[in-house]
């Protein structure tokens, strides 16, 4: 196909990367600046004057930051963890079984994907009013799972539909129990998945803001929903700091997953399947 | 040592009409090296995955030493099952997969490094354990898998068509050292496979099975030269099938009346020779000299395949291209068919 | 593997999914009955008395609802375009080259998947203030940009990396000149994966709350936000009716895509390539 | 009607550091069917795509009937490639697909469906124009393709693996329509394969290329009579060569004193015969009988080959089963080779 793209094709389709590129990194870098500026007004290029102060304040006591951060990390690995306790079996069942329905459970499993979070979570705001759950931490907890045991149950489902059952036969053929079989060979094979499949849902329920705010009807004030207060209040030095711990685990996993991620190993490929 | 009995094995998966297995009876002596053979769907991997413990059947049974192993778990039962693709557990080294039966006996580890090693020496891999199976050529990863396997001295061996991955120079090898090690250890050897040739080069005995139902149990020679009945002389590659009747010494058909040799079936039949027995010129022997007519020449390279026409029977022969250099298509040419090599089918 | 995969695991498998099942349909049934109630509160199963109030105030001029909805599609449109524009030619580019720095590409466009659109919303609220694009419709479509693009070039070049280009040079050496080869067989060729992935686009810009909120200003009044407005006065009936239209189109999507996701097109196999 | 000359063709991808085809040259007569024949990686595939303008070389030129086609577009040089695996456009009808071609050529419809129509009886598929490709057999995609293929009249027609996707009864079908139809239009035909079989099952001439260079370019029978040099023998399946002397009328070497046919080369060389050429017995003509140990017997099925040591030097021998039975390991036996069939590589 050399013949037929031509350098100037090619150089396009490079351009639209770059410019994709520049347009995502691009916003996080006034959100840096801010955090250490004192007073920073258009037209300026940079700050005139820089301090510490923004970071002073979020990591003291008055602020609740740390609190806040606390309870977000709480809730998240919560709801990560349940999401692979669910997600890993529904995953192997989706993955590698054909079954009557198959194609409406997959369909339901996507819906909150698609379906604003909004618009569900007005609904289910009366059933846990009844159940005692909101302006809790649990209730905010398993309105967490909403997206984020889609997430897992697709990252799971991905990778079981590659996964070779017959890798257990020969286990078993080769003397292993199942336990030892599940131990030795199936867990191994989809760690990658449960890893980067949690770092995920981990990040999904990081970034809750509008399903925190109504659930925990501002008694249980994640990081987000503090970060927004500040935003709105016109703090853009504190709103900075806050930022850039918020963003943090985003960045940290991330880098983190890049290998997986890079060298196609399917395991974020639950969308590619269903 | 173990003698493995296969009585009237059928398995009917669940919403089909006919089995995928009918009623299959096989006697595999201690030791021996037997194929299952067939086209793909004909039941024989169904039959491998009861004997695994990995499908239950649905009627029938299977006796390793005159002992029923069907209630036996998959991990219990002594027999070992090497896949086609070898199933290679891709995070473990070759030494932990080669290992992989021991440790889950609970062997120790000193010892499962010492037999680990020579294991690997056996398949001719000692420098290999500490690599990743993905960083072995398919016929290393073959190797590794065999070895897998024997580590744990099962009663029973089963291979999932050992030589159909490698190429034509590997198959030789790794047919060689299936072979060796198999009668080395004693250990009762079952393979599938739908190549009549894997069958054949690999295989003391060889099972034909056609659409569920085993059709001829035999020495690997025997299908080429005395089969059964068409569907089983065509699966080995048989073109010349010629209707008509044998009194116990001729065979009186459109060719004419041509010698047998003795102990051929006698009344209404067919005649059947292989394409590769056909020769050219008049018998020596005098009996069987035929004249046709040449239809067509196709050249193979190390073969040259012949129709031919005797009078209107086509005739297919199979030559050394050097034997029929310089003849051309509607040429008349003597051929004769050697006594020994014709059989009927009743 | 029968004899392995008992009834009993078999079963969990399958209890896990009807678990996810309720769990995801479960929310939505409580906003369409409040649309329809006059007064509704615990413990009652359903409300005493029904109304179609909420609907006639919805869609009357007063409400300004229609006006937010079409607003709503106006925009999720445009970024929809403008996400196939870019999309198709950089997914092109990341699916079926290999080039120095891809790995880079691939981790810059997946951050705003990663990093919460609220961190990046702050950063780049002071660049668009300088150009002017604060509280404008432009700028809204521009940032709901940020989350439809990668999504777009994602799932195309989860497309090109399945799309085998000598078909192109199949058709140039019948005699397709470059144009014509793009329109008869590259286009029919990625057509699934720009319906599906600019569908899905569509309901990420629709979905869009808070990107809207703050760039906007709340001069750019969409659904989400009225939705949100109304759901935070408690008017229970009338955001039950906004609520029900508001997740119309995901559900309309959802049922138009259904024959492709579970037919595993690949169309949005973008995920699992990256 | 359409003379080929591939002039000194040369192809270097950038960063690598051996060229992927080295300087090849080779001239092809009008409506003749050649094969480039050499391993996965030796080039031709290369030279394919240079020829239909898929890839620029990097020197050389390719010229038909005298002119050089080098700068005109893929779509304008009366080239046309069918690919290995087919690529029907699957979107498209059975019946679009083929007619695709003539459509970018802006024919009238009504003349486009006459002509599709003619094009699917001369592939012998008249019925399935209205089909999907993906509702079409391995076999019924090959033929639509080339039907889409010829429909154009292309001057030169290239061919990717013609056969290498059919099964062993389709492909002798495949061969016969190919060669039929390029004989009857005169298109000239170029053909790459791996595999000797399909290159001398259906090429006129056959260009071998080993390493990005081309050894020999010849009839396809040649080459396993008469092969160049050792490594083209072996590449044809040769296995038997043995260093010696010749004086032109015999071969002198640990064998013996062996007669040659005349013309054989003079000198140093090696002395090479084919394992089919090897014969159980003395030697009618009296010359080149030789005495030998049985060492291994691999059975076949159609073919038994026999590994021989005449004195201390190893044989490779092919021959019918039927021929060799009752003969076992360690045995003393006669063989000849016939002096027709020996040939010297200098």
């Amino acid at each position: 196909m050399i013949g037929q793209d031509g350098l100037w094709t090619r150089g396009f389709r490079y351009l639209t990367c770059l410019i994709l590129v520049v347009w995502l990194i691009m916003p996080l870098i006034p959100l840096a600046i801010w955090s250490f500026a004192r007073g920073w007004f258009f037209p300026d290029i940079l700050p005139k004057r820089w301090t510490t102060d923004a970071w002073a304040y979020a990591v003291s006591d008055t602020a609740g930051v740390l609190d806040a951060l606390w309870l977000t990390i709480g809730i998240s690995l919560a709801a990560t963890v349940l999401s692979i306790l669910v997600g890993v079996p529904a995953g192997r069942a989706l993955g590698m079984y054909k079954f009557r329905g198959k194609g409406v459970v997959e369909l339901m499993i996507l819906a909150p994907t698609i379906v604003p979070g909004i618009a569900v979570v007005l609904g289910i705001h009366s059933v846990f009013i009844s159940l005692g759950l909101t302006n809790t931490v649990h209730g905010v907890i398993l309105v967490h799972l909403i997206p984020t045991l889609p997430y897992m149950t697709l990252v799971m489902a991905g990778i079981f539909s590659n996964y070779d059952p017959a890798f257990e036969a020969q286990a078993r053929s080769l003397g292993a129990s199942p336990l030892k079989t599940f131990w030795y060979v199936t867990l191994p094979a989809i760690m990658p998945g449960i890893i980067v499949g949690g770092l995920f849902a981990f990040l999904v329920s990081w970034s809750q803001y509008i399903l925190t705010l109504l659930i925990g009807g501002g008694r249980v004030v994640t990081l987000p929903l503090l970060l927004f207060n500040f935003a709105t209040s016109g703090r853009n030095d504190i709103t900075g700091a806050i930022g850039m711990i918020y963003i943090l685990p985003g960045i940290i996993i991330l880098l983190l997953t890049a290998k997986h991620l890079s060298g196609r190993s399917g395991a974020v490929g639950g969308f590619g399947r269903i | 040592m173990t003698h493995v009995s296969i009585q009237s094995l059928t398995k009917v998966y669940p919403g089909a009409d006919t089995p995928a297995l009918d009623n299959l009876s096989l006697e595999i002596a201690t030791g021996e090296l037997t194929a299952l053979l067939g086209p793909s769907g004909c039941g024989k991997t169904t039959t491998m995955k009861m004997i695994a413990g990995l499908l239950e059947p649905t009627s029938g049974d299977v006796r390793f030493n005159d002992r029923s192993i069907l209630r036996e778990k998959p991990e219990n039962r002594g027999v070992v099952m090497v896949f086609q693709n070898y199933l290679l557990f891709p995070y473990m080294s070759v030494a932990d997969n080669v290992g992989f039966g021991l440790k889950m006996r609970k062997t120790d580890p000193a010892e499962i490094k010492r037999r680990v090693g020579e294991m690997l020496d056996l398949v001719k891999l000692p420098d290999l354990g500490d690599r990743k199976p993905s960083a072995l050529s398919g016929g290393q990863q073959q190797r590794i898998a065999l070895a897998r396997a024997l580590i744990v001295q099962p009663e029973v061996l089963l291979l999932d068509e050992p030589l159909s991955n490698l190429d034509a120079h590997l198959r030789f090898e790794m047919r060689d050292l299936i072979r060796s090690l198999q009668q080395e250890m004693g250990i009762t050897t079952i393979f599938v496979t739908h190549d009549q040739e894997e069958a054949v080069v690999l295989a003391d005995r060889v099972a034909l099975i056609l659409d569920g139902q085993m059709k001829q149990y035999d020495a690997a020679n025997v299908f080429y030269n005395r089969p059964v009945d068409e569907a089983t002389a065509r699966f080995f590659g048989g073109h010349n099938f010629i209707a008509g009747t044998s009194d116990g010494g001729t065979f009186s058909s459109p060719l004419g009346r041509l010698s047998l040799p003795s102990g051929a079936t006698k009344g209404a039949g067919k005649l059947t020779f292989r394409p590769e027995n056909v020769r050219i010129g008049p018998d020596p022997e005098g009996d069987n000299t035929l004249t046709a007519h040449l239809v067509d020449i196709i050249y193979l390279g190390t073969q040259t395949r012949l129709k031919l026409r005797v009078g209107d029977t086509p005739v297919e022969a199979v030559v050394n291209p050097n034997d029929v250099e310089g003849l051309n298509l509607g040429d008349q040419m003597q051929i004769h068919l050697p006594k020994a090599t014709l059989w009927v089918i009743s």
